[in-house]
């Protein structure tokens, strides 16, 4: 299955990209797996790791790491907001 | 209701009066504007960079307006965000509410700046004589959401 | 710090831009306005007259400022109260109370309305298909002003 | 002594009129003396006593009924306040 993922703020910088296309593996079906995937490519992707207190969105609504995640879901990691 | 995220600036006043005209049986509009400030955290500021996850911030401040609504007796609603460059002074933030009586426009209007401040999808990144950073969340603003909830 | 009671009508985007205009050490500006409804405890209201108490209402809106100043991070503030005939939509008050904080300015602007019920020397008289009447003070008001006690 | 004496909204109505200066027989020295003076007046001066929550200024500050009044004072009778 195929997901687009993005990534906002400080974590955009430290990865370099704020989006990707990605196909993933079968046993990833979870937010919990799709992070520990990218996680693992090492390098600058130590920051999904490092980065305090990360959220992540699925198809725009905040989710917890044991969500699911399917083919074709918009999966968005940031930093904790800080507008207004 | 109205929830808007633009680079262009608000009117507090324009905003104000298109939630009022032409209608009495507001009795109460409360209404708050954040400002880009000039100091931060001890360091001076020169210019803030606002970054949003477009799509989700809309649908954020959309929600956030709706639990205001089942919450409190809210007859009216305006919350404008404003994205890009912007230098100490300039607006950021607006947030409008009418009802029929003051407690209920006080608690939804800074309910939704609460919320705001702690669900939306924005990001500051502030220039200092040091260099850019970003903007570190706050204990306090976790706080003050936290009120809400009982 | 600004504190009138006039007959004419006042204008929020203005009083608002007069705090803000030229600083940038603010970094919330919240702000109230009263309106007549046209309707109140089950009657229909087709006028209102304030009176007042000339010489004591300046002084005890300028008391409660300074009560506010004291508890909170107050930058500036203005209050205008409206006095003689008004009818449904007009509006009757503008509390604005600027800080660096929202939490400072939100808690100042509330605080300032719910004094100003309970101890700025006004009274409204309702015109109502009955006639006119004049408006009860409400025990919710006392309540409100009684919450900044703690 | 003589005071100055003020009344508003729907005392001001019960009573016919907005203001006095009246001069003070030596007892009445505090404001509930001076409150009590004007309830003995009868007829409608008994709004004085009926007005629910009768709120009293001294010189443009709430006083309450064991507050002296000197000569000179301005002494203001009102229904508790409603503005906002």
């Amino acid at each position: 299955m195929s997901v687009h993922i993005l990534y906002f703020a400080g974590l955009r910088e430290a990865l370099g990209q704020s989006s990707e296309q990605l196909s993933l593996p079968a046993q990833v079906g979870s937010v919990g797996q799709l992070h520990a995937h990218l996680a693992a490519r090492g390098g600058v992707w130590v920051a999904l790791a490092t980065t305090k207190n990360l959220r992540i969105a699925v198809n725009r609504k905040v989710a917890a790491m044991d969500a699911p995640v399917k083919d074709g879901d918009e999966v968005a990691f940031f930093p904790p907001v800080t507008g207004g | 209701m109205k929830v808007s995220v633009q680079t262009e600036d608000f009117d507090l006043g324009a905003e104000c009066t298109a939630i009022t005209r032409g209608r009495s049986d507001i009795g109460a509009l409360a209404s708050f504007v954040g400002l880009v400030r000039d100091s931060n955290d001890g360091a001076g500021i020169s210019r803030m960079t606002l970054e949003h996850y477009p799509g989700m911030t809309e649908q954020s401040l959309a929600e956030i307006v709706e639990q205001a609504r089942g919450r409190w007796d809210v007859m009216d609603a305006t919350v404008i965000h404003r994205i890009g460059e912007l230098k100490p002074g300039d607006n950021i933030v607006l947030v409008a509410v009418a009802s029929a009586h003051r407690g209920d426009a006080f608690a939804a209007c800074e309910f939704i700046m609460d919320y705001l401040k702690t669900r939306a999808p924005f990001w500051k990144k502030e220039k200092t004589p040091e260099g850019e950073r970003w903007v570190d969340a706050r204990e306090s603003d976790d706080e003050s959401a936290a009120r809400w909830k009982a």
